[in-house]
């Protein structure tokens, strides 16, 4: 992509249209304007993925959310008629505030404050460890090591990242991949059940 | 040697007697009813007859401890066993009651007749004549116990005998529950041997046996155990004292006995004059030879029993029923014996129970009587009835005599003996406390001549005064109740042969029954009674037995004057006005003869007052308040709560859907709070 | 992808084709019975291919299946646990089916929809049971929990879809809590498998100056409990379910109470003896905590109640506390850790018989007088014995009395809590055992109410034969249990000594 | 650009649409801000990916991809979450004519 | 470890519940019928608990007539049916079916429900034999918990007054105690070296729990088994049940539980908190026996103000059952070997005032039957219209307040002995209470059967002839113990003289 200061800057823009798009959405008083405002989020997430080199994700993310979760909100938005009516809050305001307010400190507090490659990297050497007596495969650790220490370079994880991921899906994840199906499935009944409603 | 088998059948007939009467004749219906008092006059009479063969056959010195058959095995040292012990006491008190008891049962032949509970009357008869011939039997202290609550349960069966009278049945309560204050006592005692099982059992003893129990309690140099010594001595006496004193209506628990005439007059002529209540005189003199090594004990029994003597002889003088006169007169009597027992005069003590149960029983038995003529109890309905019933005059004035104690009848020679004893003193006691009674029985002496013969004055002398028609006919004017035993039944005349008999024979032995002791000294009467037989025979049966004093003229004189003087006062008092109607003059005595008539307040004290205000209004009321407004409240305060905090909890289920991820997230966060101030 | 591992998933599998085998053939014909039949009959294949892995397992000796190059076996474990579950949630789902018989009938349509959801629902569980990675977990929780959610909006009014959306709402919500929580126990430890996550853990557990060694892992922790929470129904994630028991179609509760409980418990079992078994002595008091409320709440509240669903959601909430006890009660210093855990499996089933029971019961009453007010259940003895007395024993087997299996499970799961040696657990114990004698309150209340009161109506409350069928197997299994617990005490043993081996 | 950065927009994102789900009376709207929910879910995994990834080598490389193929899954989830949730919306509106959440308080206590 | 199976056990315990079942299966049906059939049933029983009773060789093994075997062995829990009976339950077997028999003759006049209710007689019969048989822990606590439900149901459904809340009431504090017990047996059960139900391993000499192997401490085991016990006796002040569920009980209810259902708690005391605790009992003895004196006088004393019959009979429960705490506590005796006494008397108090109570009771039941009134003002001068039941009151009530010859006069008279050694201050307070038992009863007997009779009562006649057999059995019962105790004292001393030695050996070992 291109040099850092540049992915700095998109991260920060992409950061405030996220946020503020989102508090756009719990906000707005008009439903209308809070799916757009979702969908808005949607692809400044999206965008996030693309930062991170998870461009698979950021096309899935971009498909099924804006393309079919908002569009499904706008819809159930549309059918129910009650736009007009509006996006009314509750009288939990504030406890939900002071709520979410001490949940976001403590995962804030959480994320800035926990040492994630340490302790991530205790981890993988203990997987390892697992994989050797299980003999799924060898590690080697002083690789492992070597490379935490240098650091991998952006292409060497794109290439892991691109190569890997529709691998796993039908491979070590081929089960819930599956399960997946069902339950689509079953929403699809479901959804298809409850939304004809008496008449067949 | 003894059989026994014999003795055993004393007390076994009229165990039968009561089965056979319980168990058969009464289920038949009142068409046999009769046959009840022949069985129960049967079987006493055997008994009777088998006591005075004993009593022969009994030689002196010698207690007859026959090997006990075990009951209840407690532990070592401690068990209950079933045995006979036969000594003079025990003897003679067998003679007492199976003779007494034989009289009462052939005079309620008459006095009962017609009674719809003809046979009931005589199953408890049996009942209590076979609970007293085991409790003076009794060599265990439990088996003396056991027929000892028997016999307050037949005392009980027949105070309330007419229990559809309220009077009765409350009587028979009262009567059962103070008893039964005193056998609280009784009962520690026993409890209180028991937990010395252990010495008893080191000395090859058992703490329940009686023999074994004086053994206990006789010092080590007197060639005893001296398991039992000092203060816990004096404990277990006062123990057995309480007992005692319940059952023979001592101050304070003697208020139930006036009221026990409730009863059929025989049955107080038995129960509540001759027997039951010398039951506690019995059993201080069974375990004489415990009280005598406890000076503090004796003095109780003596001045609690001379007191007594004094004590209920001030309420006989008010009393106008004729029962309640001499209910008064017994517990007085009953008093002179616990005073004679106090002071170490063992034999004249038993003596004075002997010739009592005669005249006692003598003197119920005419007031039944009287009863029967004039349909009432109450003296001032009565007067005038020497004419109509001349035994039942002449028998009464015989036993008044006796009772007063002139020469020679037979409470002469027993009470002469107690004042005698309680003059010289037998060092039981201090001679000050030994004085002390000997003033207070003397007093007691003019104060039983007085209110004998007032009872006399009143009942046989003068105008009739209408009896029991006239009584109800007041009672209705008055808007009273009529009081129990009153009747229109009223018929001047003798009574049946069936009770004149057993007065004529209970007579006769209330003049001579003092003479069988021999107590003059005379070498030989006719060659059959040595001298001083009763006392010694008595003596004989105490390790350490105390001969009788030898007789004193002075005093005889000294008490037969204070007797006489007492007779003439209340002549005095009742035959110089002869316009005596109806008007007791003792009323002049104002505040006094009221207290008098009062008994003193105590049965207001103990039934008004302790029992009624304090204990069953404040206490019972309080505590039955507590159990069910706090203990119980208690509990349902549990419950309301549980449910209440239930509906508040059900509060926050609001049916709003956000509120409850909402309490949710809260509930996570506070245990991670939680988490980070705990660690 | 491979045969074995077809083989290792069969019995799940069999159930999904069931499901949509159902639904196909109710596009075809219109007759219950006939579904109903079917998908009864159907649960043979999957309890056969159960079996079959149980035989399996017995006859190599082996804790769980497993084979060269499994790509499956990265995400489920086919262990004698999950097996133990999978019979637990056929047998329920089994009963359900036929219970459902006369609930279903009088819909007229969606008949095939509302068993091929249960079935796919019941799918789920089973993927649950033996998931030993949290994307399957996930998934599986999610294929366990929006059939249900459908379900409970079912019937065409206002409270059932008042239940459903909170069954949905709730669902997703926690799901997004507890996917936090798993996305921190990712980036914490690199791993999603419960194995790896315990290696990690163990060793970098002692690290920090925080609970359970980091905040990190503490708030992970709390979030999934969040989320465990509520498909436990333990206090205080449970409020939806009083609300949900009383708008939803009775058979459904009855499903969702034994079944989905079941499979939440089996989850937490798993996640917490093999996943977090490194951090030793610091999650129990959690979990004793929440026992504790759990009973209070629960039992405190359902005395209040009127309804007999609702009283029975808030009864569900007191046993998910009993449950705990059992589940925290790993904390034991002494000899057999399997002790706890295998108490919460046969707490569990006798659970799963006497709620199934008690509510195949009020389906059939409810079914017929359309009420579940416990006040119309008045002189029930006399209208419908035989489901009166068996609604009674259920009671009496809740409220932990002889002779039911339930009787067994408190004692045994209090056993397992006191042979801790924790002080703190017999307060536990102590609480529960108090917590019983307030619950005896409410469940005597519909006993008394039922043979004690005169009937309002007269009119006899029937049931079809697969009905009183499925109830007869319930009491049956309720009482034998109670009668002879010995085989599956036995069995729930042999089940959990995966746990202690992991 | 940084893990903590990013996982600070995550928690935000996360946090603003719990107060979303907490504080909305429209069924719908509530459903939006579980959306955003999971929109912060996912943007953790990927994050945590991304920068586990240095220790991520050879076959441990599932542990770089394994966020990403939870973001997968989550959102696939989610897209079957919403349709039933409208499913259940459209059911609600047409038994009650309303999709106010603190109206739908039929069942309480 | 007693093993074998006899089956005698099996069929006294399970005789009844067979029956009951029967009688469900509907081979009886009219109710005369279903009347006949339970007496015959219930004779058959106690004919049954009395051959057990005479099988029973005291000085032979502790256990005797065992039935065994294994129900549960998983390795981790094992529990058996183990029925046996010593010399403390032989004689609560036989008391059981004599009270069983009793309580049928009295329900004759029932015709509500008439099947059900002798169900459920059946029912409480065979819980109540198997609380005094079973030898294990976890059938102990299954009876104990079985029983509840029939009582409930007796109560609430055929009792009287405020049944419900009185039915309510009663069980959710027994439940309350044995959730007590719930969490004693657990914990003894997992205690390390124990590892099965087995009670018969904990009383073995050397048997019991020392405090390094439980899992709780042992004072904590022994007063939540206390609890259990203690509400169901029931002491001071966890006894306010009883009173009402007493009062609204049917009256077959009251007999069984005043006859045999307290029993179950004086029997537990004995069995486990005397058998297996022995050094907490002794330490503990001083609390309660304070607790016995204070249930023996607050008993006796609320007991005055009661002026319903039942109600009256239910507080003199309390204040006899005192006793029983009382006569335990006398293990605490210090300077000297234990004599059983205190426990004889303890056990003793149970059998007597079961036959005791249960006579007046059965009185009352029949006084109830006839005049439809328990309320003592109401009634007055019985005597003469009805002597039987006269009789059957003045007898039960001079057994009740201790008068000698009749059985409660042994157990009080054993129980002082015991007590006094160990605590002679409040012995003597106890002995007071005797006072007050004479007060009430007389007072009862007074109001009731004396005095002047109420023109309304004119025209009552005396107990019939069904009704006259549980009178007589009970009186015959009555006399047998009081006139020579020894056959029945001797049982019971078989019984609790290992517990005995227990106390004796380890005070000997203490010093």
């Amino acid at each position: 992509m291109g040099a850092e200061w540049f992915k700095d800057v998109v991260f920060w823009a992409l950061s405030v249209v996220a946020i503020a798009g989102a508090v756009g959405v719990v906000m707005s008083r008009d439903l209308f304007r809070a799916a757009l405002l979702l969908a808005t989020v949607f692809v400044a997430v999206g965008g996030f993925y693309v930062l991170m080199n998870a461009e698979f994700l950021a096309v899935v993310q971009i498909l099924i959310y804006v393309g079919a979760i908002a569009v499904l909100f706008i819809f159930g938005v549309m059918l129910t008629r009650d736009v007009r009516q509006g996006n009314a809050p509750n009288r939990l305001q504030i406890p939900a505030g002071i709520i979410s307010g001490l949940l976001l400190a403590a995962m804030i507090f959480t994320a800035v404050t926990t040492d994630w490659t340490t302790l991530a990297g205790a981890g993988l050497e203990a997987k390892s460890q697992i994989a050797q007596t299980q003999a799924v495969g060898i590690v080697d650790i002083e690789a492992a090591g070597r490379l935490a220490e240098s650091g991998l370079s952006e292409q060497e994880v794109e290439s892991v990242a691109g190569g890997g991921l529709a691998d796993l899906l039908v491979g070590e994840f081929v089960l819930p991949f599956e399960a997946v199906s069902l339950l689509l499935l079953a929403a699809a009944i479901g959804g298809l059940a409850l939304a004809r409603g008496r008449g067949r | 040697m003894l059989s026994e088998a014999l003795v055993w059948a004393i007390f076994l007939l009229p165990v039968a007697s009561f089965l056979l009467i319980g168990g058969v004749i009464r289920p038949l219906g009142p068409s046999v009813a009769k046959a009840a008092g022949y069985v129960t006059i049967l079987a006493l009479g055997v008994g009777f007859v088998l006591s005075l063969w004993l009593l022969r056959s009994h030689a002196h010195g010698v207690v007859y401890d026959f090997a006990p058959h075990l009951w209840l095995n407690l532990a070592p040292g401690a068990s209950v066993q079933m045995g006979l012990l036969l000594d003079p006491l025990t003897n003679v008190m067998l003679v007492v009651v199976t003779g007494v008891s034989l009289m009462v049962q052939i005079y309620s032949m008459g006095y009962m007749d017609g009674d719809e509970s003809f046979a009931r009357y005589y199953a408890y008869m049996s009942l209590f004549s076979a609970s007293m011939i085991g409790l003076v039997l009794a060599s265990n202290i439990v088996q003396m116990y056991v027929f000892w609550e028997l016999v307050g349960l037949s005392s009980y069966l027949l105070i309330g005998f007419w229990h559809d009278r309220p009077s009765a049945a409350a009587a028979a309560k009262k009567a059962f529950i103070i008893t039964r204050i005193g056998d609280v006592g009784f009962l520690l005692a026993i409890i209180f041997l028991f937990f010395q099982a252990d010495d008893f059992a080191a000395q090859g003893l058992n703490a329940l046996h009686i023999p074994d129990i004086w053994t206990a309690a006789a010092p080590i140099a007197a060639g005893g155990a001296g398991i039992v010594a000092g203060g816990a001595l004096l404990w277990l006496c006062l123990g057995l004292f309480a007992g005692a004193a319940g059952k023979s209506g001592q101050f304070p628990l003697h208020t139930w006995l006036p009221d026990a005439m409730e009863g059929p007059t025989p049955v107080s002529a038995l129960i509540h004059a001759a027997t039951m209540v010398a039951a506690g005189v019995f059993l201080v003199g069974r375990f004489f030879p415990v009280f005598s090594e406890s000076e503090g004990a004796m003095m109780v029994v003596a001045l609690i029993g001379a007191f007594t003597a004094v004590f209920a002889a001030t309420m006989g003088l008010a009393a106008n029923d004729i029962k309640r006169v001499m209910a008064y007169s017994t517990v007085s009597q009953l008093g002179y014996m616990m005073a004679a027992l106090g002071i170490g005069a063992y034999n004249a003590a038993l003596f004075h129970l002997f010739t009592h149960a005669f005249f006692k029983a003598l003197l119920f038995l005419g007031a039944g009587s009287v009863n029967h003529a004039a349909g009432t109890f109450n003296m001032m309905y009565m007067g005038g009835l020497r004419k109509a019933m001349p035994f039942t005059y002449w028998l009464t004035v015989i036993g008044a005599l006796s009772l007063v104690g002139i020469f020679p009848l037979a409470g002469f020679w027993s009470k002469d003996e107690i004042l005698l004893e309680a003059w010289l003193g037998t060092g039981a006691v201090e001679t000050s406390v030994s004085l002390l009674v000997f003033v207070l029985l003397l007093v007691g002496v003019l104060l039983t001549a007085f209110y004998s013969f007032r009872m006399v004055h009143l009942t046989f002398h003068g105008e009739f005064r209408g009896g029991g028609e006239q009584e109800l006919h007041d009672c209705e004017e008055a808007g009273q109740p009529a009081p129990t035993g009153v009747s229109h039944h009223v018929h001047l005349g003798e009574s049946p042969w069936w009770m004149v008999g057993p007065m004529v024979f209970l007579g006769i032995s209330a003049v001579i029954a003092g003479w069988v002791a021999n107590p003059i000294g005379v070498k030989s009467v006719f060659g059959l009674i040595p001298s001083h037989w009763l006392t010694d025979y008595f003596a004989s049966g105490l390790h350490d037995g105390h001969h009788a004093p030898p007789f004193s003229i002075a005093m005889a004189v000294i008490s037969n004057v204070v007797a006489l003087a007492g007779i003439g006062l209340a002549v005095l008092t009742y035959a110089w006005p002869r316009g005596f109607t109806n008007t007791d003059p003792l009323t002049r005595g104002g505040i006094i003869h009221a207290v008098l008539a009062q008994r003193y307040y105590l049965d207001h004290l103990y039934e008004g007052v302790i029992v009624g205000r304090v204990f069953y209004r404040v206490v019972a009321a309080v505590t039955d308040w507590f159990d069910r407004n706090i203990v119980d409240g208690i509990v349902g305060l549990t419950g309301w709560i549980s449910r209440n905090v239930g509906s508040l909890i059900a509060l926050a289920q609001n049916g709003q859907v956000q509120t409850y991820p909402l309490v949710a997230a809260l509930g996570g966060l506070v245990i991670i709070v939680l988490y980070l101030i705990l660690g | 992808m491979n045969a074995y591992d077809l083989y290792l998933i069969s019995p799940p599998l069999a159930l999904a084709a069931l499901a949509m085998l159902v639904i196909v053939v109710d596009l075809l014909t219109r007759r219950t019975g006939l579904l109903v039949g079917l998908s009864f009959v159907g649960l043979a294949a999957p309890a056969a291919l159960s079996a079959w892995q149980v035989a399996d397992l017995t006859g190599s000796g082996a804790s769980e299946l497993a084979a060269e190059g499994s790509v499956v076996l990265h995400t489920l474990s086919i262990d004698k646990f999950s097996l133990f579950f999978n019979f637990l949630i056929l047998a329920a789902v089994g009963l359900v089916v036929l219970v459902s018989t006369d609930y279903v009938r009088r819909m007229e349509r969606l008949q095939g929809e509302f068993f091929g959801l249960m079935l796919l629902s019941a799918t789920g569980m089973m993927l649950l049971v033996s998931a030993n990675e949290l994307i399957t977990m996930y998934i599986a929780l999610e294929l366990t929990t929006l059939p249900l959610a459908a379900l409970a909006a079912f019937l065409p009014n206002g409270r059932s879809s008042e239940a459903g959306m909170k069954f949905l709402i709730i669902g997703a919500l926690s799901s997004a809590l507890m996917l936090y929580g798993m996305a921190l126990i990712y980036g914490f430890t690199g791993s999603t498998r419960l194995d790896e996550i315990a290696a990690a853990l163990s060793a970098g557990a002692a690290a920090g100056a925080f609970p359970f060694g980091s905040m990190a892992i503490l708030l992970a922790i709390v979030l999934l409990l969040v989320g465990f929470g509520f498909k436990m129904s333990a206090a205080p994630f449970q409020m939806w379910v009083p609300d949900v028991y009383e708008g939803a179609p009775t058979p459904m509760v009855a499903f969702l109470s034994v079944a989905s409980k079941a499979a939440a418990f089996a989850l937490v079992l798993r996640v917490f003896y093999i996943g977090f078994d490194a951090l030793g002595g610091d999650w129990w008091v959690l979990l004793a905590g929440l026992a504790a409320l759990s009973m209070t709440v629960g039992n405190l509240v359902a005395i209040a109640q009127r309804n007999i669903k609702r009283m029975f959601g808030y009864s569900t909430v007191a046993h998910a506390g009993y449950l705990l006890v059992g589940v925290a009660a790993v904390a034991s210093a002494t000899d057999s850790e399997t002790f706890g855990p295998s108490s919460v499996l046969f707490y569990l089933s006798a659970y799963t018989a006497a709620n199934l029971t008690a509510f195949f019961a009020i389906v059939c009453i409810g079914n017929r007088i359309n009420s579940d007010e416990i006040y119309d259940y008045s002189g029930m003895v006399r209208r419908a014995p035989f489901l009166a007395i068996t609604l009674a024993l259920a009671l009496i087997a809740l409220i932990g009395l002889p002779p039911t299996g339930l009787f067994f499970a408190k004692i045994y799961v209090f056993a397992a809590a006191i042979n801790t040696g924790e002080s703190l657990m017999t307060w536990l114990v102590i609480i529960g055992v108090v917590n019983s004698v307030v619950s005896a309150y409410y469940y005597l209340r519909v006993i008394k109410v039922m043979f004690l009161q005169t009937p309002i109506h007269t009119e006899r409350v029937r049931a079809s034969w697969p009905v009183n069928v499925a109830l007869g197997v319930a009491t049956l299994a309720l009482v034998w249990l109670g009668v002879a617990p010995m085989t599956l005490l036995g069995a729930a043993e042999r089940a959990v000594s995966v746990l202690a081996g992991g | 650009m940084s893990l903590e950065s990013m996982l600070v927009v995550a928690a935000v994102l996360f946090c603003v649409g719990l107060y979303g789900a907490l504080a909305r009376r429209n069924f719908i709207a509530v459903l939006m801000s579980i959306e955003l929910m999971f929109n912060g879910v996912n943007l953790t995994l990927v994050a945590m990916g991304r920068w586990l990834a240095p220790y991520a080598v050879q076959d441990a490389l599932s542990a770089v991809l394994t966020g990403q193929v939870f973001a997968v899954f989550i959102i696939t989830v989610a897209a079957a979450e919403i349709a039933l949730g409208l499913g259940i919306v459209f059911a609600m509106f047409r038994n009650t004519e309303s999709v106010d959440l603190t109206d739908a308080a039929a069942m309480r206590h | 470890m007693p093993s074998g199976f006899n089956g005698l056990l099996t069929a006294t315990v399970f005789l009844p519940a067979v029956a009951a079942l029967l009688l469900a299966t509907g081979i009886v049906r009219d109710a005369r019928s279903i009347r006949w059939y339970a007496g015959i049933v219930a004779l058959a029983d106690l004919v049954l608990s009395v051959i057990v009773f005479v099988l029973f060789q005291p000085g032979g093994d502790r256990f005797q007539l065992i039935d065994r075997f294994d129900w549960i062995d998983t390795g981790t829990v094992q529990a058996s049916y183990l029925l046996g009976v010593d010399g403390i339950s032989a004689p609560l077997v036989m008391l059981t079916g004599l009270l069983g028999l009793c309580a049928v003759f009295v329900s004759f006049h029932i015709n509500d429900r008439v099947k059900e209710y002798f169900i459920w007689l059946f029912v409480l019969q065979t819980a109540v034999m198997g609380v005094f048989t079973s030898l294990d822990f976890l059938l102990f606590f299954l009876f104990w918990e079985i029983e509840l439900v029939p009582m409930y149901l007796l109560i609430s459904t055929w009792g009287t007054g405020r049944r419900e809340y009185s039915a309510m009431k009663f069980l959710i504090f027994t439940i309350l105690g044995s959730a007590f017990m719930l969490v004693a047996i657990v914990a003894v059960f997992v205690s390390s070296g124990v590892g099965s139900f087995d009670m018969t391993r904990l009383l073995e000499p050397g048997g019991a729990l020392d405090a390094s192997r439980a899992a709780l401490p042992l004072g904590v085991l022994f007063w939540l088994f206390f609890i259990a016990f203690a509400v169901k006796l029931p002491t001071w002040p966890v006894h306010t049940w009883l009173p009402d569920a007493h009062t609204d009980a049917p009256t077959a209810g009251s007999v069984m539980l005043a006859g045999v259902m307290l029993k179950m708690g004086g029997y537990g005391l004995l069995r486990v908190n005397a058998g297996m605790f022995p050094e907490q009992l002794a330490n503990f003895a001083l609390p309660i026996v304070a607790l016995g004196v204070i249930s023996v006088l607050y008993g006796a004393v609320v007991t005055l103000r009661q002026t319903d019959l039942k109600r009256l009979i239910a507080y003199s429960s309390v204040s006899h059952m005192g006793l029983v705490l009382i006569g335990i506590g006398s293990v605490a005796v210090v300077g000297g070997a234990l004599t059983d006494a205190g426990l004889t008397g303890a056990a003793m108090q149970l059998f007597t005032h079961g036959t005791i109570t249960g006579l007046l009771f059965v009185a009352v039941g029949i006084l109830y039957e006839k005049t439809h009134t328990r309320h003592i003002p109401d009634l007055g001068g019985l005597a003469n219209r009805m002597p039987i039941l006269a009789g059957a009151f003045l007898i039960a009530g001079a057994a009740s307040l201790g008068l000698p010859a009749m059985s409660g006069f042994v157990s009080e008279l054993l129980v002082f002995f015991g007590a006094f050694r160990a605590f002679p201050a409040l012995t003597i307070l106890a002995v007071l209470g005797i006072i007050l038992a004479a007060g009430y009863i007389l007072w009862m007997i007074q109001r009731t059967m004396f005095g002047p009779r109420p023109a309304r009562w004119d025209g009552l006649t005396d107990a019939s002839l069904v009704n006259t057999v549980p009178v007589a059995l009970l009186v015959i019962s009555i006399f047998a113990v009081g006139i020579y105790p020894a056959w029945l004292t001797d049982v019971f001393r078989d019984g609790l003289e290992p517990i005995v030695n227990a106390y004796n050996l380890g005070i000997a070992g203490s010093r």
